[in-house]
């Protein structure tokens, strides 16, 4: 989950091709994604999240193939849905859940939420209420890897929403001109809120890219080998001193934008149940499974370990959480500045 | 009279006022949904060239406002959080406030621009910012706060009718407080405060969503021998400076309750022009009642420490009155 | 000049080219241009300006070749070298110097000044302190003008430097998925500021429009023939409801960013002396000039009557300014707001 | 000592600091050559990888500045004039001002955002703004005014060496006054005032370009018998509030004089900061010389018509005084 060397360990048999170990990594990491979501969302329709949450599932494999090639050092920004980003990229769990209900224990100490998740120990640069913001602020943390010279990089994760921000553009500028060792990843997940994406995009965005001639693929972002390579050259590009890359992973959202949806719906809709069943078809994690099974690397036996692995964390998480102490209402004015010995 | 949530009454001022006019147009963020509520079905009945769903872009939204006025439509741009004017701010602050006195009068630019605004739903600080101090400083440019369904669907006819940008601020919450709301063509005019209680040993501004714990205080107050006349200024630009001064010279008291933060916020704004203007009637000190200047914590014990509400006013009122006056038991 | 039939009138012979009374009228209109900030310059060095001004000597050709399309009904923005913009979308000279003055008969009341020229009269939405904010204002003009439907189209003057501010993306963006009447016109003079702007461009300008699918050209904007060309057809495209078009025209800045650039930069350089020679060359007015000489539309008389139309209008409009009021104070807070009867 | 232009101090703090501390990183537009002049030479000096042109992209400088000062680095930002805050501002109202808190204290910040601010150069409106009213109410920034180049070079050491992001606002003009700076490692305090002249009969608290006609006026009224303390706060966030209230209980009197716009704006702020605690000590009214709720306008007589200026401020403390004491003849 965080080799340093692009993913080329001692157990991978062929170049471009996770290792059989790595690839039950993958898989349990997109599983307990998706499990620490489906708690969020039974939670939070349970009314027992203080906020909303915007959740992920469906959409697992583009962080975790990305996120395959990070280390700690290396820094990602995230997006409002960002709790994928941040296990993805090593973040804890527990102090995630804790956040999210609020606690003092939270990766944030409850002053972020959902919303904002980030760890700053892992270069988790956080999740980001703002559409598009992400981009600029890991190009800054993409000028500062270069600079230092230790061959870091940054990732920027952002949905085709997001993708009609002109940062976007900007960003693709100043990070070709600089060489910056930034990794775009565009999540095209089909919608920005309840419009399809279509309905407010022209042209194909991957071409917004290639305009600067940056190095660019689109990838079925439902299959994580496929993710895990095009960001393992991308990455291993930005690595080397070679310069941005861009990445559209095409997914799908099978929740909806987040979880209190349908209030606020009112029975408006924008999409087809059919068009959410084509896609639970390609659901990540289960031809994951499939492929495991079918090449020997699992059976259902080490796939229902996994599970179990990853329900226990999931439940002592909200454990963790449920015990936490309620945040300190003294910490917004305690921490708006660095106190400052003068 | 109806019984309106305040996110139907803003829908009904918009159909009303897209139906009067054809020039009226909308356009947003998913609008035609509609995520807040505020504008759902309007997309069925007024069509695609008088409401659409935009991509996401705010500096290109508040900047294509000020063409499509200066092409002569009435534009109604929704942007869904107040957080959100960061983002479009440049058209905001350098050409929609700028551009009637850059052409020296050449251009009206009625534009009317919706969000919602404040805290309350550990919505987080990205998403519950009370972001219009930063309005009123930059000059012309209307800010509107309603606090009741009636007065949010009033002025924000006058607003679209209107013939200069105003910013309508929405303290939706979840759907917004119920109310009556006038049947027929409501408008309220821009710049006239309501007093919203009538009292004499203390003057209560309240802004927009604080008008309820404002209320709620006086109530509190009231049972403890204290007076307090509630005004709700309903809008900021234009400023209702006369109600607020005769209502301190009746009382000799001010104190200035507000959701925004504290630094060169509205508090400190009103605060400010009673202490220049109405310094005369003043018994004792102003008390401004706002957001510290934080950022808005998720934790919704951490949010609430930090949002003005009902105690912090009582308290406010009570530490000016100088004592706690009971009642005859 | 304010042909409303993309230029080709009676006595066209061609399609295509420029009737032998446009070329006329395009040659006297640059050169209006040209002497007009001539003497801008020479008034701002003897310090007879109250303001700065951003002169477009050189570029002539651009505005002249794209404003000869519109009439009065059509809209552009322009940026805050816009006085080129301001007299080729039929501005009056007069009422620009006023403003440039300071005077109460300034287009703008003396409000404006020079960076802030406008006639809505005429459809000019004005000049542009801000780089890259004219795009959005003409993409809403031009929203106005598709829901009009009468066949009016905007235009936007912007240049390479403003290309790199990401609203370029968003309005490609917009008015390509809304088929908006709208002409991106980019002024590639090759600086930005004292910044070359090879320098922090990354790619070519055009291909960013190409991303979009649209129509795009890049001209020769010293050749206002060529210019004509490109923006009748954009114009036409936009008129017919086609959508937006981009052109890019490469032109170059003879005079400094600003007029006192010489005391900014302190004997600072950015460009060599051979380069301006090199571009004074292609200069547009004079290559026009040598054309119509060649052709015969014109000979050398005819050439120095137009000098002398154009010098005496130059003149006039100064005494013209000299001669105004000065500005009215009151007028600030007067004009923030429309009174309303309430 | 050293007589310096307020620019040239500008460029000896940035020089001082990118020596002292290789992570101390410049860049923005036109920083190489320089159009306002404070980072002439820093190139030739400390090469591309310390100082850099960029783009002409403010959304995304003010963004970069946040991922870099994340990632361990010193970031000074230069945005020329203070309007384009307003095409930045996203940056800086949703994540500058913010992450800290949202992140839980997990993050510093040192940013340093530099930009010319304020009107008498003809520039008209969106060039002229004094646009830091909407810094101080967003919390989380220091907001540096300083007055003099010794200040100028000493706040701005002191802000990159800081913690947080702070944004330091040059009353540039044409280089700036010329004033004698320290030799040696001079450090300026933040939020500490400094009394640019004694009195007793009222205090003006003037704001960084300001001070010059505050002290015009202070001579003035000298002449006419009127003693007036003149504060200079040099920071708006932190704020100094102890010098001001002490200042007030001595003369009773309060002026302000901001060239920023007054609603919502730091004159209004400071005269409410006074008027709740330091009410006590009011012999009347407090009075705010602002600049109107208007864009600033071109032709330099208009221009001149809306600043501030001497004049105004004189008649401010007069009025408050109550009558013209001459003096004796
Ligand atoms: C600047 C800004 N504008 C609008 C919003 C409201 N908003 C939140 S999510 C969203 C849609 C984002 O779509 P996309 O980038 O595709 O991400 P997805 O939700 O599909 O993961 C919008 C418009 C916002 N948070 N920030
Ligand atoms: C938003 C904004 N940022 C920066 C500036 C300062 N500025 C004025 S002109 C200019 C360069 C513009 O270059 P370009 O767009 O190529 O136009 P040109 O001056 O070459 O005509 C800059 C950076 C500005 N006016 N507005
Ligand atoms: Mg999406
Ligand atoms: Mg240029």
């Amino acid at each position: 989950m965080t080799t340093r060397t692009d993913g080329r360990d001692e157990d991978t048999g062929r170049e471009g091709e996770p290792s059989p170990s790595e690839l039950l990594s993958l898989y349990e990491q997109m599983l307990l994604i998706r499990r620490a979501e489906e708690r969020l969302r039974d939670e939070g329709a349970a009314g027992r999240l203080p906020g909303e949450v915007h959740l992920y599932i469906g959409e697992e494999a583009v962080a975790v193939g990305v996120c395959a090639h990070l280390s700690d050092s290396d820094y990602a920004t995230s997006t409002h849905r960002g709790h994928g980003h941040f296990l993805a990229k090593g973040g804890d769990l527990r102090a995630m859940f804790a956040e999210i209900w609020g606690k003092d224990e939270g990766i944030c100490r409850g002053m972020g939420g959902s919303m904002h998740v980030a760890d700053l120990s892992k270069g988790i640069l956080g999740a980001n209420g703002i559409v598009g913001a992400g981009m600029a602020i890991a190009a800054g943390a993409a000028f500062g890897a270069k600079l230092d010279g230790d061959g870091n990089v940054a990732v920027c994760f952002f949905g085709d929403g997001a993708a009609n921000q002109g940062v976007l553009m900007e960003n693709l500028n100043v990070s070709t001109l600089w060489g910056l060792p930034l990794v775009f990843v565009c999540e095209n997940n089909t919608f920005s809120e309840f419009t399809p994406s279509r309905e407010v995009t022209a042209g194909r965005i991957a071409d917004r890219a290639r305009a600067f001639a940056m190095p660019t693929v689109e990838v079925d972002g439902n299959d994580v080998v496929a993710v895990w390579n095009a960001a393992g050259e991308a990455v291993e590009r930005a690595r080397s001193g070679s310069g941005p890359s861009f990445i559209e992973a095409h997914t799908y959202r099978i929740q909806g934008h987040f979880e209190s949806e349908r209030f606020v719906l009112s029975g408006g809709r924008y999409r087809e149940d059919e068009e959410i069943a084509a896609w639970l078809d390609r659901d990540p994690i289960a031809r994951l499974g499939e492929r495991l099974v079918a090449i020997g690397v699992a059976d259902d036996a080490s796939l229902a370990a996994a599970e179990a692995r990853v329900m226990e964390r999931v439940a002592e998480a909200v454990a963790f959480a449920e015990a936490g102490m309620p945040a300190d209402p003294a910490l917004a004015e305690e921490l708006m500045f660095v106190r400052e010995e003068v | 009279m109806a019984r309106r949530r305040l996110i139907q009454a803003v829908g009904d001022a918009l159909a009303e006022e897209m139906r009067r006019d054809p020039k009226v147009i909308v356009y947003g963020e998913d609008v035609e949904l509609s995520i807040t509520g505020d504008t759902r079905g309007l997309h069925d009945m007024f069509g695609h060239d008088r409401i659409r769903n935009t991509p996401i872009c705010e500096a290109t939204l508040t900047g294509m406002a000020v063409g499509l006025a200066a092409a002569g439509y009435r534009v109604v741009v929704h942007m869904m959080f107040s957080n959100f004017f960061y983002t479009g701010m440049d058209a905001i602050g350098n050409q929609m406030s700028k551009l009637r006195l850059m052409t020296g009068g050449q251009v009206e630019l009625p534009i009317t621009v919706i969000a919602g605004y404040g805290g309350g739903a550990a919505n987080a600080a990205q998403h519950s910012d009370s972001a219009y101090p930063m309005l009123l400083n930059l000059g012309g440019i209307n800010v509107l706060t309603p606090s009741t369904p009636a007065d949010a669907k009033g002025l924000l006819k006058t607003a679209i009718r209107g013939r200069n940008p105003s910013f309508f601020l929405e303290p939706s919450g979840r759907g917004g407080e119920i109310g009556e709301v006038p049947d027929g063509d409501h408008l309220v005019r821009l710049g006239v405060a309501a007093i919203r209680r009538e009292g004499t040993d203390a003057t209560i501004v309240a802004i927009g969503r604080m008008v309820k714990p404002a209320l709620a205080a006086a109530e509190s107050l009231a049972a403890q021998g204290v007076s307090a006349e509630v005004i709700d200024p309903r809008t900021l630009v234009p400023f209702d400076e006369t109600t607020v001064l005769s209502s301190v010279e009746k009382t000799g008291r001010l104190v200035v309750v507000d959701e925004a933060r504290e630094r060169c916020g509205v508090a400190s704004q009103i605060a400010a022009v009673v202490a220049e203007k109405g310094f005369a009637s003043l018994k004792g000190p102003v008390r401004r009642v706002a957001t510290p200047n934080v950022a808005i914590p998720y934790a919704p014990n951490a949010e609430a420490h930090v949002l003005p509400g009902a105690e912090r006013i009582t308290a406010a009122v009570l530490e000016l009155v100088g004592a706690v006056r009971r009642l005859p038991a």
